[in-house]
């Protein structure tokens, strides 16, 4: 029979890659298996994958393609936000089920008929931080972000959130693409009147920098990161400066602290031992993102019984209670997300690895 | 002076001795061929990332670091070999697009062989920040400081007081009189792309510690670089190291006093400034064409 | 393939110092130099003239290594060079003062100067100095001075000096007398003439052809690539040819 | 007659044959996607080379100008609801009049100072665009609306690829009027030599600004037009390495050729597109043919094979 | 009439002056020399002149107009032309486009009818090219109408600068060494070109070395020496001025 065909387009390399090279990796590792076990409804599962180098202005491109050359029965991707923002138009128009593994709310708010995505949303991570800072009655918080739109729309969640929740933003400093020492931002959260707690917003080596950047000019004050920082090379670029750091991750990352009860500790003890086995290096979180995505999309399609695009995003928008790698999915018309803060932990590092906290 | 400033100036300083390292790769290249290699930021990533994957896979440090440089003055050796030289009679616009071209194969090498994601290297000295009235200071910022000091000196001689040097700087004005002078040009050639990819693998395992190293990571300081190179006056070593710290010092001042999320326009408004009032940057001096 | 003709003056000279033989040169598709053969005696002052477009420049750039041969050799006592780089030419002692006098700009006086004594040692490049200062005090005066700000004809000299610094065994002009005052013209003349009696072998390509013709010994006349003419210097100058072609009379 | 096959009206026609026929074998909208971002910056190609091959000055910042371009339609006539066109032409304006006034100091500096120069001032405009969350979504980007003009709607491929094919014929042929005339003179004999320029009347300054406003008020109208049919623009857009490409794209396909600009613009945007086939070694191959291009064919595509048929005829004839 | 008059010109680059307190006048239609050794000045006279360089004190006059401030095209516009020393010759160009850049005032420079091609700019354009075959014809060029500049011999390349010159449609023409370079027979032919040229009512004002030259064609001899004037004459005068024969001519020079 005709296979069955997936079209991804990520931030394979540039300088989304360490987000879209877990992703596609994890992509490749289940349509692989998949097909080896005899794929779905049996028909093989072909996956197609273009990388944008983490340009938004790559992605409408390679989605025309995969609509129109490659004849795709639906899309997994968009690492970031942008990317994802830059196609919905397209995607909308052709009519293809397509699942975003990027982080922003607006991407499903509004909700648009064909567009789902899977990552918690970054307002999910900041009320999760902030739920906890609070708890530590830690309330005067100092922001640091970086250049980046996921770091940008952390920086905004955070700014908008903080009222609601009775906290208040003490200092507010940003630092450029490629900088190497932050020292200067941080001496100001530093001063800034009152701290409590620092939060630094960002993804990929900056986040190693800023926890040394720390230590050395001494802040003094509980540091926070985002999901952004949640693999094993932040701690291991950290050098020991990691030590303390607390953020919100989604529960995969601390998978063998889970209880045995917990509802996601099967599915993500698979997820980390295929992706381990084949790969040989940690898994990030943000693999999966893309593990949701694939599989969301293909238990659609065998609910649906085909690869009729309406059908299938219909059945995706029924989606319920998948347990994930990420956390549960319930989707609903309202809905194209379906995970809520629950599927989200918070961990601290800890002797050089991540504790899951109560 | 308060803490503070202090503390700005450190990271102003620090950051500016790396953008004056990678610089100093620019005049150099420049200094025999008036091209502009794209690629010298890629220099500094090669070392960083081998040093890093040597270290990783058990070799000794001060070994890792010592081939991590080597490599990279392989690499620039052949890329005057293999892509520069033979396309000698090239115009100069045309050259810079065959650095660019190394810098993107480069870039992908290193990914397919060093992977996607960041690592760090440990500090020479320890992570233990030195505190100066207030404000810390990371050792290895004086690692960075205290070899850049070494190398100015070292290529100031080397330019100014040393045969090779002027031949250097003969083949770069004039090649068809560098070679009528029995200045061997393209040994000159290879010569410089070795000096400066040493350069910038020095700045290489210099800075890993403390910018860590992955795939692009010589992409903002490769253009740090330019900015310090062009500011200070192409070809002089001193202005590589005048506009480094000039680029890195009104950095980490205007982070810290002004605001930083225009910290870097703000440092590209300075260089505007300085370039539209001193043409040829703060060494270059006045133009030597005449009609 | 005939062999290239040879002219009763190469067989003359027993042990030519530069041998030149069926030498031809190309620019892409257009060929300015064609089947060129010449000889010069060791200590030998030869001149080379020519109208403009004639292949001078070029013949000088060939011999040099500056521009491939495509065809023909070219042998500096005895070894064939056809096919060293420039600069392993220049280390035989073969130099060249070029046209358009090729300064290096933005170094100073003093720095040409040197790097002109390149393949020279230390006291050997001081010695030069000296002389080339004896010789063009204009230039001592402005040591630090970057070349490209000097007049046109303080370059000239500056050219001229650098070349005498490699100590040259055979010495090539390129119109060295251009751009020079007539007193410095004639002081270039005699400068010449005192080489070639100190042994430096020489090869003049000079638009002032009386003069050339006045200190060589030999001549050699080309025209569009081609070398039409050669004698004893003296007889080229009352030849009725070169007389109208070249010397305007 | 004989004007009619001078190169640059046989070029003209070559060219409006080219975008004309292609429609012809272009398979599906992905096709004419490509067609379409070949155009668009084929047409800041164009311009640019107007300032780089013949008036030799060089710029790294002429993405800021384009990505000016398209947030101007994009903020105008999204956030203020704007007719297109006038949002286009402000934008262009707005891009002219910076330009101009920028070009004075600027233009002042000379090689790889002047290369500085334009470079900060493509990375301030992108700094700019990507803080100012408020007015540009930042680096996340934002959506612009579809382009509406005399009560039409540009919309779907092929609308879009006749729209963009005339722009791009109208700026290749306006440059070719401009190269082959007393301007385009000026412009060239300011690159051989300034002063013996000015001193046969030409005011340098003047055509200096001249051409470096020209290219980039085309730069902005086709960051316009790209913005309106993208849908959506970042920062990226106006980003240091999107200035590279387009001077890559201009020198690839040979400097002072309009067609090269125009060949180099296409060989650049399709080769990503070629190249998805290598898979991890995209990055690896597409550096080795930028170096192997450029090293075999130093001239760039257009002139080096224009060269080499001249000979191939010239010699065919002898 | 005087055409050309400098009043205590001076200009020095750091602290010794390349002209110093120059003062001379140039009569319309003469065929004028200036001389001197390397590095009297002449070069950097000829810059003041055509304002290249801005002069440290001093004024000059230009057809009765102070053009001391005014910028080098504005000169060209004058009636102001030259060659160079060191050809500055456009090699981007063909020869023809070269020479048709010398017409740039002739032409029409403005923006929009150009991009646009009107008529009559083409109808402009195509009479200044024939006009311009004719310039090159007339200094010796014709067999380079279609060459392209970067490929010709240094001898073309300084008929070329005079025919560029020429275009410009001058009152008063410097030229910078004209002869450098040329044999004695295109000498000749160059001298008998610059007594076309001031037979045309240009003013032909001449540095040059070659002595035979500059005895034949001048009706007035400026000598330099030092960034100073040594002295002015006829050519007789120069000739027999012994200090003219100490710094400059030689023995040589003076029976040229
Ligand atoms: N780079 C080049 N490309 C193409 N043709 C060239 C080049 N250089 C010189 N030529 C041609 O080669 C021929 C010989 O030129 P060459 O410069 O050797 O002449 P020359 O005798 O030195 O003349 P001159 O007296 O003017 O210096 C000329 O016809 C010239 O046009
Ligand atoms: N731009 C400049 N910067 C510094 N010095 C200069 C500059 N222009 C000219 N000079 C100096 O001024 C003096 C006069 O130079 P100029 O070129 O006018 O001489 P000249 O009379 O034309 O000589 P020549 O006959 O050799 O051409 C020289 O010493 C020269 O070095
Ligand atoms: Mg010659
Ligand atoms: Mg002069």
């Amino acid at each position: 029979a005709e296979p069955i065909r997936l079209g991804a387009f990520l931030a394979v390399t540039g300088k989304g890659a360490f987000l879209g090279d877990p992703e596609k990796k994890t992509l490749e590792t289940y349509v692989e298996k998949i097909s080896g076990e005899g794929g779905v409804l049996g028909r093989k599962v072909e996956l197609i994958v273009y990388d944008t180098g983490s340009e938004a202005k790559e992605a409408l491109t390679f989605v025309k393609r995969l609509i129109e050359q490659d004849k795709v029965d639906a899309i997994i991707g968009g690492t970031s936000t942008g990317e994802t923002m830059a196609v919905i138009r397209e995607v909308e128009a052709a009519a293809v089920p397509f699942i975003s593994l990027a982080g922003a709310a607006e991407i499903v708010e509004p909700v648009k008929k064909w567009v789902f995505k899977t990552p918690h949303t970054d307002r999910l991570a900041v009320e999760k931080l902030f739920t906890d800072m609070k708890a530590r009655g830690l309330t005067k918080i100092g922001i640091l972000s970086g250049p980046g739109g996921f770091d940008k729309s952390c920086r905004t969640n955070a700014m908008a959130l903080a009222p609601a929740k009775g906290l208040t933003i003490v200092a507010d400093e940003t630092h450029g693409a490629g900088d190497t020492d932050m020292t200067p931002q941080l001496t100001r959260i530093k001063g800034a009147p009152g701290l409590q707690a620092f939060l630094y917003c960002g993804f990929g080596a900056p986040t190693s920098i800023v926890a040394k950047n720390v230590r050395q000019i001494g802040l003094g004050v509980p540091h926070y990161q985002t999901h952004g920082s949640a693999s094993m090379s932040f701690i291991q670029g950290a050098e020991g400066a990691a030590e303390g750091v607390r953020l919100p991750a989604a529960a995969l990352l601390v998978v063998d602290q889970l209880p045995a009860d917990h509802p996601q500790k099967a599915v993500a003890t698979a997820y980390r031992d295929a992706y381990t086995e084949r790969y040989k290096e940690p898994i990030s979180t943000f693999g999966g993102h893309a593990y949701d995505g694939l599989f969301i999309v293909l238990e659609a399609i065998k609910r649906a019984g085909g690869t009729d695009k309406a059908k299938v995003r219909d059945e995706i928008e029924k989606t319920n209670r998948f347990i994930g790698a990420d956390g549960i999915f319930t989707m609903s018309p309202t809905d194209h997300l379906g995970l809520d803060t629950a599927s989200f932990v918070m961990v601290e590092v800890k002797d050089g690895t991540w504790l899951l906290l109560n | 002076m308060s803490a503070d400033f202090l503390q700005f100036l450190f990271s102003g300083i620090t950051q500016g001795a790396c953008y004056a390292l990678v610089g100093l790769g620019f005049s150099i290249i420049y200094n025999a061929s008036q091209v502009i290699n794209f690629a010298q930021g890629e220099f500094v990533m090669i070392a960083g990332m081998a040093a890093v994957g040597l270290i990783d896979a058990g070799a000794p440090f001060v070994l890792a670091l010592a081939a991590g440089v080597a490599l990279t003055v392989v690499v620039g050796v052949a890329l005057e070999k293999f892509a520069i030289e033979p396309a000698r009679n090239a115009s100069v616009v045309t050259l810079i697009i065959i650095t660019i071209g190394a810098s993107i194969f480069l870039r992908g090498a290193a990914e397919l062989l060093g992977g996607r994601g960041f690592r760090s290297m440990p500090a020479f000295s320890g992570n233990e920040p030195i505190v100066i009235g207030g404000a810390a200071l990371l050792p290895q910022s004086l690692w960075v400081l205290g070899v850049t000091v070494v190398i100015i000196f070292a290529l100031g001689r080397f330019f100014n007081a040393t045969m090779h040097g002027k031949a250097m700087l003969a083949t770069a004005y004039n090649p068809v009189m560098a070679q009528l002078m029995g200045i061997n040009t393209r040994l000159v050639l290879s010569l410089s792309f070795a000096l400066a990819a040493l350069l910038g693998g020095i700045a290489g395992v210099l800075i890993a510690p403390l910018s860590l190293t992955y795939s692009t990571v010589g992409v903002m300081l490769g253009l740090k670089g330019f900015c310090a190179a062009i500011l200070g006056g192409l070809g002089k070593p001193m202005g590589a190291i005048a506009g480094g710290l000039l680029v890195g010092v009104s950095e980490a001042m205007t982070a810290g006093y002004l605001s930083s999320a225009y910290k870097d326009a703000v440092a590209f408004v300075i260089i505007l400034v300085v370039l539209v009032v001193l043409p040829g940057g703060l060494f270059g001096g006045r133009s030597v064409e005449r009609v | 393939m005939s062999s290239p003709p040879i002219s009763a003056r190469e067989a003359a000279i027993a042990e030519p110092l530069l041998e030149v033989q069926g030498l031809e040169a190309r620019y892409g598709p257009i060929r300015a130099l064609a089947d060129v053969s010449l000889a010069i005696a060791d200590g030998g002052l030869v001149t080379l003239i020519g109208g403009n477009g004639a292949g001078k420049t070029t013949l000088l750039r060939v011999l040099s290594g500056l521009l491939p041969a495509a065809a023909g050799t070219i042998r500096l006592a005895g070894q064939d060079i056809t096919a060293l780089a420039a600069s392993a030419r220049v280390r035989l002692g073969l130099i060249q003062v070029p046209e358009g006098r090729q300064v290096l700009a933005p170094l100073s006086i003093e720095d040409n100067l040197l790097l002109g004594g390149y393949t020279r040692t230390r006291r050997e490049q001081a010695e030069g100095l000296e002389q080339a200062y004896a010789m063009f005090p204009a230039l001592e005066q402005r040591r630090r001075t970057a070349a490209g700000l000097l007049s046109g004809g303080q370059q000239q000299m500056l050219a001229i000096a650098r070349a005498l610094m490699a100590k040259p065994r055979l010495l090539l002009l390129d119109e060295p007398s251009m751009g020079l005052s007539p007193i410095l013209v004639d002081e270039v003349f005699e400068t010449i003439v005192r080489l070639a009696a100190a042994g430096t072998t020489v090869f003049v390509v000079e638009q002032n052809a009386f003069r050339a013709l006045s200190i060589a010994e030999h001549a050699y006349v080309l025209e569009a690539g081609r070398i039409i003419l050669e004698g004893a210097a003296g007889a080229l100058k009352s030849d009725h040819r070169v007389r109208e072609a070249y010397l305007g009379l | 007659m004989a004007s009619l096959w001078q190169p640059r009206t046989g070029g003209l026609l070559a060219l409006a044959g080219v975008v004309a026929g292609l429609p012809l074998i272009l398979p599906n909208a992905f096709y004419y996607d490509v067609a379409i971002l070949v155009g668009i910056n084929a047409t800041v190609c164009v311009g640019l080379n107007l300032l780089i091959g013949y008036a030799g000055q060089i710029s790294l910042g002429h993405a800021g100008f384009f990505a000016l371009g398209a947030y101007a339609s994009a903020v105008l006539t999204g956030d203020h609801g704007w007719p297109p066109l006038a949002a286009l032409a402000a934008g262009a304006a707005g891009v002219g009049m910076l330009s101009f006034v920028l070009a004075q100091p600027i233009l002042k500096l000379k090689g790889h100072y002047l290369a500085m120069g334009t470079l900060g001032l493509g990375i301030i405009i992108s700094i700019v665009l990507n803080q100012e969350a408020g007015l540009t979504g930042g680096p996340d980007g934002m959506p612009v609306p579809s382009l509406r003009a005399l009560g039409h709607t540009v919309a779907g491929e092929h609308a879009w690829y006749a729209l963009v094919g005339l722009v791009l014929i109208v700026s290749v042929w306006l440059t070719l009027n401009l190269i082959d005339s007393p301007v385009g003179r000026a412009l060239q004999a300011v690159h051989g030599s300034e002063s013996a320029a000015a001193l046969t009347g030409v005011d340098v300054i003047r055509y200096k600004v001249l051409v470096f406003v020209v290219s980039a008020v085309l730069a902005s109208l086709a960051g316009s037009l790209f913005a309106h049919y993208a849908g959506f623009i970042t920062p990226a857009e106006a980003s240091f390495a999107r200035s590279i490409e387009l001077v890559t794209m201009v020198v690839l396909g040979g400097m002072a050729s309009t067609f090269g600009a125009v060949v180099g613009a296409a060989v650049l945007t399709i080769l990503p597109q070629a190249l998805t086939a290598f898979q991890d070694f995209k990055m690896l191959v597409f550096g080795a043919v930028l170096m192997g291009t450029m090293i075999f064919l130093r001239k760039g595509l257009v002139p080096t094979l224009a060269g080499l048929i001249r000979n191939r005829m010239r010699s065919g004839r002898a | 009439m005087t055409l050309l008059r400098v009043e205590n010109l001076s200009k020095s680059f750091g602290p010794t002056p390349a002209i110093e307190d120059l003062s001379f006048a140039i009569s319309l239609g003469t065929i004028h020399s200036i001389i001197g050794p390397n590095g009297a000045g002449k070069t950097t006279l000829f810059n003041l002149i055509s304002g290249l360089y801005r002069p440290t004190s001093g004024t000059i006059w230009f057809d009765d107009a102070d053009i001391t401030a005014l910028p080098p095209h504005r000169r060209a516009r004058c009636g102001l032309s030259r060659t160079f020393q060191n050809l500055q010759i456009f090699l981007n160009l063909s020869a023809l486009d070269n020479v048709m850049v010398g017409y740039h005032l002739a032409c029409d420079g403005r923006f929009l009818p150009s991009l646009l091609r009107l008529p009559s700019v083409v109808r402009r354009d195509r009479d200044y090219r024939e006009r311009a075959v004719a310039l090159m014809r007339f200094v010796g060029l014709e067999a380079f109408v279609d060459a392209a500049a970067d490929a010709m011999p240094y001898g073309a390349l300084k008929r070329l600068e005079l025919a560029r010159a020429l275009a410009v449609q001058p009152k008063m023409l410097l030229l910078d060494e004209p002869a450098a370079g040329l044999n004695p027979k295109e000498t000749a032919e160059l001298d008998f070109l610059i007594q076309q040229i001031a037979a045309q009512g240009i003013t032909v004002v001449l540095v040059e070395h070659d002595m035979r030259l500059v005895w034949s064609v001048s009706n007035h001899i400026l000598v330099l020496d030092h960034g100073r004037k040594l002295t002015e004459g006829t050519g007789w005068e120069i000739r027999h001025n012994e200090d003219v024969v100490a710094a400059y001519l030689g023995e040589g020079g003076r029976h040229r």
